[in-house]
């Protein structure tokens, strides 16, 4: 038996472990979610990755050592699962002897494979981790983030209904998911301000990601008559709760929903139904920052699909990345990390600069969806049009 | 291994379970010296391969022994994840100590459940099992006292690669003592009567209850310790990921797949699913669909799994060579 | 006491349309012994099929409604004829394991054919609500619920009152002496799984009317299925209905009392509690 | 011989719903002696069996074993005190051996015995019960009757101080039902008290030293075998009295005793009458054909084979007998027949057209029922569905005639027509089956074993109406254990022995031909 089993075995490693990175390119890696429940923003942040490391390659490479080199991306799907990002990493590390990576999406599933980086000692940069729910986990080294602060996120649409001086009863419901952020932003920030704010909270509820119905709750924001409607949901669940919003016969006058409504799919799936509805965001192809309309046209070109910030931050991620490694003129971890640390510039995303935590904050607009497309209605500097009010 | 056991998984006579236990002492002492001889990637492979097995051969315990076909092991490898690191962020046990809590949490568990569960017979089993790793999932996601939605993360540096190995090698001997007992002591005969026909063996003196229970929290003792160990790794655990019915999934097809009820089975099976889903892996936009179309193939061709069809071939060419001489 | 009205009527209404969503689950669980884990899948390509439907042709997903649950039919037979079939009489494992596979398959090509972006199937009725009394509603559920209550009270109709629902309760409990008698099983199988497939397509249009749905959106409707099944007896009809609308209360209420967060929570509790006590199912007395 | 009680039953009453199965029962058993259980189907005999081992809770009353009250323990506590059962359709542990069927009972009972002494404890009793050359076969390779002493070798193997035998004779011939006497009285020698629930009244009155006669879950007489056996009133309720005693298996009905309450009267139904239920009028047509003919036709369950290379014929309108001794193949010639096993060889034809390989469903729609072994009726149908079901492609006209036929036959069916078709008891259910085999009307119809386990009366009133369809012209094959029963009503008749054909021939000659008594008695391992 054992006679038979050790050739075989070995064969079978043999087969895996066969070509590695040699010195003629330059390879990174990222754990995408590719299949799952996060699918559409593991297709974003592929071709985000994708774009950047072309525009290096068709630039002739990075050099390295006096010596040109094109860079290779790997990246390999976790399935929506924290275990396999984790996994993953390790496997691009170990065996694709990845020199830096680029983080997944979700806290749970950057945070999983960050920490396999971390340990590793490899670099990695990463978007899609808000501010606390990467910061909170440890003080990192090798891992550094750029994405919005919950805070900013939480306060914006306060300062847009301020702002727009608008007049509402200034009761609010908060409905918010229990992920990492969702609770950062609806189950501190949001009570905090609308204290800070003057409004009264009626109702305040939170429930699991995956969740599929809202009825009680929207029952009990709509019986409390709160002309404030926060919601800080994830896109299916956004969906849902939009419709179900509408057949409690519930017509809030603010309806914000964070997150979920940001990608144009919202909009799509909803169709009228979307119009009025604010939702913060890092990015806009309005945005008045380098490449930021040629990007989106770009995407857009390309796949034939609407596009969302997401391809924004993953981009930027790269090409920060991608610039370090140049910067450090080396493949290895430690001087590719500080030159990642040493990032000054200003990017599609705006400018881009870590602090010691090692995160990049992007600031944050405020957009409406009106007649089935987002424009920026916050802040005024930014702003592409007037608030809509009420919502219709 | 297989050779040594009959069909029915159990060894014919003291010098096959000698040969046995000797054959499975040397896999072992391969396993924890595999970092010598083994780069980092391999080192991982090899982890991820030992986890599984240990999950396949609990889950062959009790379905390919006693017939409880379970759709439950998340909920066992979710609760050692949780202990694990609720007591080493918590407290200063040392880990070894630690690892033997998550297991005792995961019989605690299956003790728990037993009265409840054990009531339900065949399919009946296997969705109350799928009901019950779901619920917890569920309390965890909405336990904000043991981190809710986020998880909780690991307070120090998890061991090194090598380490985490030669703990999973130790919770792969201690999987594989359990089925010794279970497949060579007088206990065995108790095992398969139940399997068998539960009734008939109650009437037959054997307490049947205390029998499955036993193989239950056996199992999900080991099932537990196996997702402490998988937690140790990570050094961050949330409860998508833990309490996901990936892991019941995947315990249950990698012994499909290499054999149910087959000793050599899970063996195999674990091999099989971790290596082709690394294999895959590196294909992303097909890999899932592969994996599906694989098991599906799997399925229709090789129902009593790998081993079963390596059995068939084997009897087939003996008799074809029989017939020509 | 109007959100508790809304809440609880709702959730009646809801658990109508989950009794359609389990149906198909039950049918197959009870005649071909097939713990079908596509079964999710399945309402999800009902989903798209609704979706698309609408987006493409611009026929209302309703009106739509008998073509989709058709057009399902036609896809199942095939799937039985050349997946399960061959898997007959060997076990629950192996045609488990088979629609666990056709699972990822479906999922993936979900994800390459149509996105990963959410969808949401959207008529004027799926959004406009109707109060009686305290208690408001959405229109869709209240459509959704009366084409429910009518399939499922037809299915029961055609499964005690035709021949061919005598041909199918007989293979259901003994399908070697149905053979001998001359019931042709490998067809009432295949009829049965097609007609599952159909009424759970129905379902999964009317869930994609009244939320939203992704590729992955299978595991969520499989599990709620699972309990519907369960506690109303595998393979009983009308156990079906009633366990429908006891889960869309038990949730409703878990909602109203403890919060949204707990709805399935509180769903999966009563459901093991139901099955520790009566693992035959509520209505498993009579069909 | 005997000594104290040792098992004392006081009121004890077992509900299913609202199905009375045992009432108010006390009696008891006292230490060494052997006690049979008699009754009629639906006695509440085997509803004894489950109460005492335990595999039923009572819904009143009080069991007690020597002296302690068991009525709360559970089954396996009480084999662990020594009661030990055997099932009436043996359940062996059919992938181990026979002897680790025995460890099972060993491991767990009461008594720790050495690996060594254990080992020899099993082999004195395999030996005992002629299991001995068995001893490392598994036991899925084991004919039923050795299935059947596995079952009380395996409860011996508890050392039980109270051992209940549940119908261990039934579907035996005459030389094995001697074995098993012997087997018993063996058992009894070593001073374990034995209690037997038995249909095969030899058995009975060559073993036990105290009878318990049961009806409708009631004790109907206790007394002494001889006494109870000759009482007017137990004969009336369990013998009947239309059956001679052919075999010496059934004792000779009290002169003139007439039975008070008839299970079901049997009305003489005309040929004619059951005319619309017999098929194939035209089959007469070809003289000299068979309508049935297999030649050379093997079959087997995976690797074990069943029959090999048999060839037989049924010609229009006859009644063919097969019979055969336990695991001679019988059943499985049946199921070949009608598609429900495959054959691995040979051909079948029906009237000429080749119906090898066609599914069951297929040959069905060609004219063969197949009224199968264990009855098999749809519990979820009602008893006229049952029967509709198997009415396919028949017009509506013509199934309420085959049903107002059927229940001229079988009145019983016709009151209880809306009830679920297994709420009916054992005699009824064969009653059912055999109507819904009918109801296809078929051109051939296959019988297998519908006697077995039924109380003598309804067997008699079941040959009756088979006596009633071959007047009118049905054709008939007809599976049996009960050799007499089968030669009375066939024309002609083949044995098995080993899956092939043994002995052929006339009905008559058969029963005359010394080889039959000598095949069975042969066959009995």
């Amino acid at each position: 038996m054992l006679r038979r089993t050790v050739p075989t075995a070995a064969l079978l490693f043999a087969l895996f472990t066969a070509p590695v990175g040699l010195a003629d390119e330059i390879v990174i890696g990222a754990s995408l979610p590719l299949s799952g429940a996060l699918a559409s923003f593991g297709a974003f942040q592929r071709w985000g990755y994708e774009r950047a490391v072309a525009e290096a390659n068709s630039a002739g490479g990075i050099a390295i050592g006096g010596k040109r080199l094109p860079v290779r991306i790997v990246i390999r799907d976790d399935k929506t699962d924290a275990n396999v990002s984790a996994g993953n990493v390790e496997t691009l590390i170990s065996r694709e002897k990845a020199v830096a990576l680029l983080g997944s999406c979700t806290p749970a599933l950057v945070n999983a494979g960050a920490l396999v980086a971390e340990r590793h000692r490899v670099p990695m940069v990463t978007g899609c981790d808000p501010r606390r729910a990467f910061t909170g986990v440890r003080q990192w080294k090798y891992v550094w983030d750029l994405f919005f602060d919950e805070a900013d996120l939480a306060e914006a649409p306060f300062k847009a209904i301020t702002e727009a001086g608008v007049a509402t009863n200034k009761r609010v419901a908060i409905l918010h998911d229990n992920g990492p952020d969702g609770q950062v932003v609806g189950g501190q920030l949001w009570p905090e301000l609308a204290k800070k704010y003057g409004w009264e909270v009626v109702v305040s509820a939170s429930f699991p990601v995956d969740n599929s119905q809202f009825t009680s709750i929207i029952a009990d924001a709509k019986s409390n008559g709160a002309d404030i409607l926060l919601v800080d949901a994830i896109t299916p669940q956004a969906v849902s709760i939009r419709k179900q919003i509408a057949t409690a016969g519930y017509r809030p006058k603010v309806l914000v929903i964070e997150k979920g409504a940001e990608p144009a799919q919202f909009g799509t799936a909803l169709g009228a139904l979307a119009d009025g509805v604010l939702v913060g965001g890092y990015w806009d192809p309005s945005s008045p920052y380098p490449g930021a309309k040629e990007l989106m046209a770009a995407y857009e070109r390309e796949t034939r699909q609407p596009g969302s910030q997401h391809i924004a931050d993953s981009y930027v991620a790269a090409k920060v990345l991608l610039a370090a490694i140049a910067a450090a003129g080396s493949l290895g971890a430690e001087p590719i990390d500080s030159a990642i640390g040493k990032t000054d510039a200003t990017l599609v995303v705006g400018p881009v600069r870590f602090d010691a935590q090692h995160f990049a904050r992007l600031p944050i607009v405020s957009v409406q969806w009106q007649k089935g497309k987002t424009v920026v209605v916050w802040p005024a500097a930014a702003a592409g049009g007037k608030l809509l009010f009420p919502v219709p | 291994m297989a050779a040594t056991f009959t069909e029915h998984g159990r060894a014919t006579t003291r010098r096959g379970l000698l040969l046995t236990a000797g054959g499975l002492v040397v896999a072992l002492a391969a396993c924890a010296a595999a970092p010598l001889y083994f780069g980092d990637y391999e080192t991982q492979i090899l982890f991820r391969f030992l986890v599984g097995l240990v999950l396949a051969e609990a889950w062959n315990l009790m379905a390919g022994y006693t017939g409880l076909v379970s759709l439950g092991t998340s909920s066992a490898v979710g609760l050692g994840g949780y202990v694990l690191i609720g007591l080493l962020n918590h407290s200063a046990l040392p880990l070894g100590l630690v690892l033997v809590v998550a297991a005792v949490a995961g019989a605690v568990l299956a003790a728990t459940a037993a009265p409840g569960l054990m009531r339900l017979r065949g399919l009946y089993f296997t969705v109350g099992t799928l009901a019950l790793a779901e619920a917890l999932r569920l309390v965890m996601i909405n336990a904000e006292r043991f981190g809710g939605a986020s998880g909780l993360f690991l307070d120090r540096e998890p061991p090194v690669q090598s380490e985490l190995l030669w703990i999973a090698t130790g919770l792969l001997a201690a999987t594989w003592l359990v089925l010794l007992l279970a497949d060579g002591s007088r206990l065995s005969v108790l095992l398969r009567a139940v399997r068998d026909d539960e009734d008939v063996a109650a009437q037959l003196g054997v307490r049947s209850y205390r029998v499955k229970l036993a193989v239950f929290a056996a199992a999900s003792a080991l099932m537990a310790a196996a997702g402490g160990v998988q937690a140790l790794k990570l050094g961050a655990i949330e409860p998508y990921g833990m309490f996901g019915l990936r892991w019941s999934i995947d315990a249950l097809s990698m012994v499909i797949i290499g054999g149910l009820g087959q000793r050599a089975g899970p063996v195999v099976g674990a091999a099989v699913v971790v290596i082709s889903a690394e294999l895959l892996a590196d294909y992303p936009e097909a890999h899932l669909a592969l994996t599906g179309v694989l098991l599906i193939v799997m399925m229709r061709f090789a129902p009593r799994g790998l081993v079963g069809l390596g059995a068939d071939i084997w009897a087939r060419r003996r008799l074809m060579r029989g017939v020509a001489s | 006491m109007e959100a508790i009205a809304s809440s609880l009527a709702s959730g009646f209404l809801l658990g109508g349309i989950f009794a359609l969503t389990a149906l198909g689950l039950s049918l197959v669980l009870g005649v071909l012994r097939l713990v079908n884990l596509a079964h999710g899948d399945l309402l999800v390509i009902g989903a798209y099929a609704g979706y698309f439907l609408l987006t493409v042709t611009g026929i209302d997903p309703l009106l739509g409604l008998p073509l989709i649950a058709l057009a399902l039919a036609l896809l199942a037979a095939p799937l039985y004829h050349f997946l399960i079939r061959p898997l007959m009489g060997r076990g629950v494992e192996a045609p488990m394991m088979t629609m666990f596979g056709v699972s990822i398959v479906l999922q993936n090509l979900f994800v390459v054919g149509f996105s990963a972006n959410t969808r949401s199937i959207e008529t004027g009725y799926s959004t406009s609500s109707l109060t009686v009394g305290p208690a408001t509603v959405g229109w869709i559920y209240v459509i959704g619920f009366a084409i429910s209550v009518a399939t499922v009270v037809a299915a029961h109709l055609v499964v005690t009152r035709t021949s061919f629902g005598r041909d199918l309760r007989a293979c259901a409990h003994d399908s070697v002496a149905a053979a001998v008698i001359g019931v042709n099983v490998g067809r009432v199988r295949m009829l049965t799984f097609a007609a599952g497939a159909a009424c759970t397509a129905a379902g999964g249009t009317l869930m994609g009317l009244a939320f939203s749905f992704t590729p992955s959106s299978g595991a969520g409707f499989l599990l709620n299925s699972f309990a519907v099944v369960v506690l109303g007896g595998l393979g009983s009809i009308l156990g079906t209905l009633v366990a429908g609308i006891t889960i869309g209360v038990l949730q409703s209420l878990g909602g109203v009392l403890l919060g949204d967060g707990y709805r399935d929570l509180v769903a999966l509790v009563v459901f093991l509690a139901a099955l520790i006590i009566r693992p035959q199912g509520l209505m498993s007395m009579r069909r | 011989m005997t000594g104290g009680p040792l098992l004392e039953v006081r009121g004890l009453g077992k509900r299913f719903g609202g199905l009375v199965a045992v009432e108010d029962l006390t009696f008891a058993v006292s230490e060494g002696s052997v006690t049979g259980v008699i009754g009629p189907n639906g006695a509440g005999k085997s509803t004894l069996i489950g109460l005492l081992g335990g595999a039923l809770q009572p819904t009143g009353g009080t069991i007690a074993l020597a002296g302690q009250d068991i009525t709360e323990l559970p089954a396996p506590e009480r084999a662990r005190l020594g009661i030990g059962r055997t099932y009436q359709i043996p359940r062996p542990f059919l992938d181990m051996t026979v002897d680790e069927n025995l460890e099972v009972a060993q491991t767990a009972s009461r008594l720790r015995l050495h690996r060594v002494a254990a080992r020899a404890r099993r082999g004195e009793i395999l030996e005992g019960c002629g299991l001995g050359e068995s001893r490392n076969w598994p036991a899925r390779r084991l004919p039923l009757l050795r299935r059947k002493r596995l079952e009380v070798a395996r409860a011996l193997a508890l050392e039980p101080q109270l051992l209940l035998l549940d119908e261990v004779g039934a579907g035996l011939v005459d030389g094995e039902v001697t074995e098993l006497v012997d087997l018993i009285r063996a058992i009894a020698l070593r001073k374990t008290t034995i209690l037997i629930v038995e249909h095969v009244l030899r058995i009975v009155r060559e073993c036990c030293t105290r009878l318990v006669v049961l009806n409708l879950g009631r004790k109907l007489a206790d007394g002494r075998p001889a006494e109870i056996l000759a009482s007017d009133e137990v004969a009336a309720v369990y013998l009947g009295t239309a059956h001679r005693p052919a075999t010496g298996s059934y004792p000779a009905p009290a002169a003139g005793a007439a039975p008070e309450s008839p299970p079901d009267n049997p009305p003489v139904v005309a040929g004619a009458a059951l005319a619309c239920l017999v098929g194939g009028a035209g089959d007469r047509v070809g003289e000299g054909l068979p309508l049935l003919r297999l030649d050379r036709v093997s079959a087997s369950y995976g690797q074990v084979p069943a029959l090999r290379e048999i060839s037989l014929s049924v010609a229009p309108g006859e009644v063919v007998a097969v019979l055969g001794a336990n695991g001679a193949g019988k059943t499985s010639l049946a199921d070949v027949i009608s598609g429900s096993l495959a054959s691995r060889s040979g051909i079948i034809e029906l009237a000429g057209t080749r119906i090898t390989g066609l599914r069951a469903d297929q040959i069905a729609a060609l004219g063969i029922a197949h009224c199968m072994e264990g009855r098999r009726i749809f519990a979820d149908l009602s008893v006229e569905q049952n029967l509709l079901i198997a009415a396919r492609r028949a017009a509506p006209a013509a199934s309420s005639m085959r049903l107002e036929a059927i229940y001229a036959l079988f009145p019983v069916l016709a009151e209880r027509r809306a009830a679920p078709g297994t709420s009916l008891s054992g005699g009824q259910q064969q009653m059912l089956a055999i109507s819904r085999a009918l109801m296809a009307r078929p051109r051939l119809v296959i019988f297998d074993e519908i006697s077995l386990g039924l109380a003598p009366i309804v067997i008699d009133r079941l040959y009756e109406a088979l006596a009633g369809l071959r007047r009118a012209g049905l054709t008939m094959l007809i599976v049996e254990q009960d050799v007499d029963r089968a030669l009375e009503i066939a024309d002609r008749a083949y044995v098995l022995e080993h899956g092939t054909v043994a002995l052929e021939g006339d009905a008559h000659a058969i029963r005359g031909d010394a080889r039959l008594r000598h095949l069975y008695i042969g066959m009995a391992d």
